[in-house]
């Protein structure tokens, strides 16, 4: 079962995976964006393990809801309401139990990524974040490193693709054959979760 | 850059904006500024914000006659909700507040998300979207229309009407037909460098030009070689007459993108004129300057506005903030 | 550039200057702008001009309340005498004219031989040297101190007080004591492309800067290492202020040189505001903004003015002008 | 005797020169001025070049007094009195003559150097045309060849000089190590004379 400290070294080694990439995101971000990306996460989530510290939340679902709080009022752009409402609807999707298992943890962020999708009108292939969040939810049911390896391969796949939302969707044909920051980061989120978990175990709980 | 650094480039400016305008009330922690006399009683506040880096937009037009407040982002990041719902509750005398929003994906979803926590805190919002950037289709392809160059139109002609104590509707109504009757087209000569990245957003070697762009530094539509500033006038002109077809005079504001000389910008007014008047649009004001920018980008973007009387006379309307001031 | 061709360049900015003013009389192939309601019966004609390139410095300060007109030379070059001898007969209502004239050794000898030929055309002139640049040492190692910012200052001051009705003497007096109240200090981040060089000027890396600099783009009197915003307030504000030695309160510009964006320039002004209130000299009015322009240099600077009652009751004073405008 | 057509000729071969060299012109008083002296020079002498064919002045001394109110007129700038100085003052000290001998010449453009000293308050040795002038002035009375040879001998002498006119003055110590621009256009301004005159001829007329 995952506890509320596993939620929350989820939430501190997100942080610091952005921190670790932010250069790379807003590299991302200035092909086809404004140059801002990696700079937003890394606010975000540096206010995320701020707060977290300071309130303490005593259940996964609190952890994830303060979060995503957190992120609506320090990020600002696109991402912010976007990754805000994915935290924040997980969270509450986790409800008030104390420990939650990997099934529970993989239909509440279904529904996170599904929230993200209402809010934000894109679907599969339109070369945003879902591109990465998508393949997951889907393998996350089986274990967090699947989940990681998937998001990560969405995340590369959206390279050729030509958005349809956000920012590069300006581009047109120019957003073509570069990889979409939000994506990216989404990957990294994912990937937390297997670190979070503990090198190696895969995560099943 | 002329920064201390880049995490407090927003804060240091609001800093600067307070000691420069004795008029504004600025709010450094919470990112606002404000009509020193708001809440005006029984007028429609009117609230706007989006990323930094676009200044005089929108902190230089708060004041009588235009925006009740602003709330300034990060740098090219659109503000967080926190911002609007403080800012519609300072400038909300009872009579509403209208947001007006850029239509950007993260100017959108933030400002949605504070109408809503404002309404819950009781105050009438209603929002209008500028989307004037013809360089963009909308279509599913796109996340639709960027909003550029209208704002400022869009801001002064409601801002006059809320001034004359107008109800929220009418404030709205005037709003959305501004926007609707503008359309703009921006160049980029230069990239931007932004405080965060430190060296130019992309790359675009001195003989080349970037047609279609935005005001957050993303590349354009489409990378020509270096063209005469009659033949950008042409192009941008054409592309805004092509699509809004005017049948009366318009408001042309000839602006530049912040790194583009005032000399060269009123050379350029030259030749939008003459474009204008080959193709018979009389021209009934026109406002030349850097006001919708974009960092140091050079560059400029035309916006026409095809204006009734009702907007000429809120257009004419006195109006006085940091960077528009007429009238009184 | 946004240019046609170097050639044309002034040219092409006069027409769009007549284009977007209807209230000003431009004279394209005499090089000339002039309040449209001049001369003004009984009113000093305030005259001044210089190289092209600092817009809106002169042009854009033409209008009630400050300059009857303005004689714009080639980018970075002087302008003719026949230039000024035109815009005095333009100006003159037998009440005489002020040439205001920044000490450059090419305005000073084509200024000097307007004011001959006029005067022998029967226009009463009376000359004021704007001479505010503490970067340069007065002495007989150098052309004397540059005249930078504080134009705005006299052309302001003494266009408010010729506008009262004041005789010449008076106007020229106020004008000569704004000069002697003022200093600057300039600093380039970046250098400046003119049109007929089409590339930078000189050759200023990006990690690196520019102190005491011109409005021309000359280089500087020392290069040295990227300062923060802060660090280059220190400098600029205490050079400023061991030679002023100000003992009242002071009017301050904080300009920026072209292409600095306005997000930098107003956390420029919060660090000279901070330095300012370290050395214990009240602010008593701030302009913050790109006024006194190289073109599309990157960079800054201050101008400061011991101001006494009279001169900020007549920077107070109504102006309706392209660049500055308030009060009416 | 140096007749009108000399002076023309003379005249219209410094426009050419000018024109010829606008760039490095430019581009000297890139490094120590404003970068606008090649530009100023080839208007300015362009414009002469019309007048003198519009006009068609009948006496050595019309042709220079044209020509300098014509500089007066279009240059602006520090050269543009200077140089318009120099020529009106110049041409005022032949008078009526309408055939003049060098020493005649080089004593009239001694008075037209004095001028310009006294108009712009330089003296030998501050970096401006001044150091080409005057050399070129005490070179006259023996050809129009030795006086281009001093004029370029003492431009090219000003590049160790510290200006202390002009705008170049601004720059102190930074002056020094570069050619001053004013000084290099005189001297194609006096070696157009020998051009004048006739290739090789030495002038000695
Ligand atoms: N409508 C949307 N739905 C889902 N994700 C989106 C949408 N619009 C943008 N994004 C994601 O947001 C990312 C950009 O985030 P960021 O750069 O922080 O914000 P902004 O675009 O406002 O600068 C994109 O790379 C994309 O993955
Ligand atoms: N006081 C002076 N006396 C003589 N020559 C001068 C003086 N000031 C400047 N000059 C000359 O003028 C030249 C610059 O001319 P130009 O670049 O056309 O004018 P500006 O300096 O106004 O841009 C200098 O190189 C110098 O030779
Ligand atoms: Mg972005
Ligand atoms: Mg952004
Ligand atoms: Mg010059
Ligand atoms: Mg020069």
């Amino acid at each position: 079962m995952l506890d509320t400290d596993f939620f929350r070294r989820w939430m501190t080694a997100t942080a610091s995976a952005v921190d670790r990439e932010a250069d790379r995101l807003t590299g991302l971000d200035s092909a086809i964006g404004d140059a801002d990306h990696g700079s937003n996460m890394r606010r975000g989530f540096g206010a995320v393990t701020d707060v977290l510290e300071k309130e303490s939340p005593g259940t996964p679902g609190a952890v994830l809801v303060l979060a995503g709080r957190q992120l609506i009022s320090t990020v600002g752009g696109a991402s912010g309401p976007l990754y805000g409402t994915l935290l924040r609807r997980t969270g509450k999707a986790l409800g008030d139990a104390a420990e939650v298992s990997l099934d529970e943890l993989a239909e509440a962020f279904g529904a996170g990524v599904a929230a993200v999708a209402q809010l934000g009108g894109a679907k599969a292939g339109d070369k945003t974040m879902l591109d990465a969040l998508l393949p997951a939810v889907e393998a996350l049911g089986e274990s967090v490193g699947a989940a990681g390896d998937a998001a990560l391969a969405g995340a590369l796949a959206t390279v050729p693709l030509r958005a349809r939302k956000g920012r590069a969707s300006y581009l047109g044909e120019r957003s073509i054959g570069h990889e979409d920051p939000g994506a990216a980061s989404a990957a990294l989120l994912v990937a937390a979760l297997a670190e979070a978990a503990g090198t190696g175990d895969g995560g099943r709980a | 850059m002329l920064i201390n650094v880049p995490e407090t480039v927003v804060a240091d400016a609001l800093r600067g904006i307070a000691a420069a305008h004795p008029d504004l009330t600025v709010d450094v922690e919470n990112r606002l500024v404000v009509r020193r006399d708001a809440p005006v009683a029984g007028k429609v506040g009117l609230v706007s914000g989006g990323g930094s880096g676009h200044e005089p937009l929108h902190a230089g037009f708060v004041g009588p006659g235009m925006l009740s407040a602003a709330c300034p982002g990060e740098v090219f990041t659109s503000p967080v909700p926190d911002q609007m719902v403080r800012a519609a509750a300072a400038v909300d005398s009872g009579a509403g507040v209208l947001f007006v929003v850029k239509n950007y994906t993260g100017d959108v979803l933030n400002f949605d998300m504070a109408a809503e926590l404002a309404e819950d805190e009781g105050v009438r919002v209603a929002r209008v979207l500028v989307d004037d950037d013809v360089a963009v289709a909308d279509s599913t392809f796109t996340a639709g229309r960027r909003g550029t160059g209208a704002t400022l139109f869009v801001e002064k002609i409601a801002g006059a009407l809320a001034d004359e104590g107008a109800p929220l509707e009418q404030v709205e109504a005037v709003a959305r037909r501004v926007n609707e009757s503008s359309r703009s087209f921006g160049v980029a000569l230069g990239a931007v460098t932004t405080p965060a990245k430190g060296s130019p957003t992309f790359d675009l070697p001195p003989g080349e030009l970037e047609l279609g762009i935005g005001i957050h530094g993303e590349p354009g539509r489409e990378r020509r070689p270096m063209m005469t500033s009659g033949e950008i006038a042409d192009v941008a002109v054409h592309a805004v007459l092509d699509d809004l077809r005017p049948t009366g005079p318009v408001l042309a504001l000839v602006n530049g993108m912040g790194a583009t000389p005032l000399l060269e910008l009123y050379g350029f007014n030259a030749e939008v004129r003459r474009v204008l008047s080959e193709r018979g649009v009389p021209v009934a004001r026109t406002l030349v300057g850097n006001y919708v920018t974009s960092l140091d980008m050079a560059g400029c973007s035309v916006t026409l506005c095809q204006a009734d009387e009702e907007m000429l006379r809120l257009w004419d309307a006195p109006v006085r903030t940091p960077a528009l001031r007429w009238g009184r």
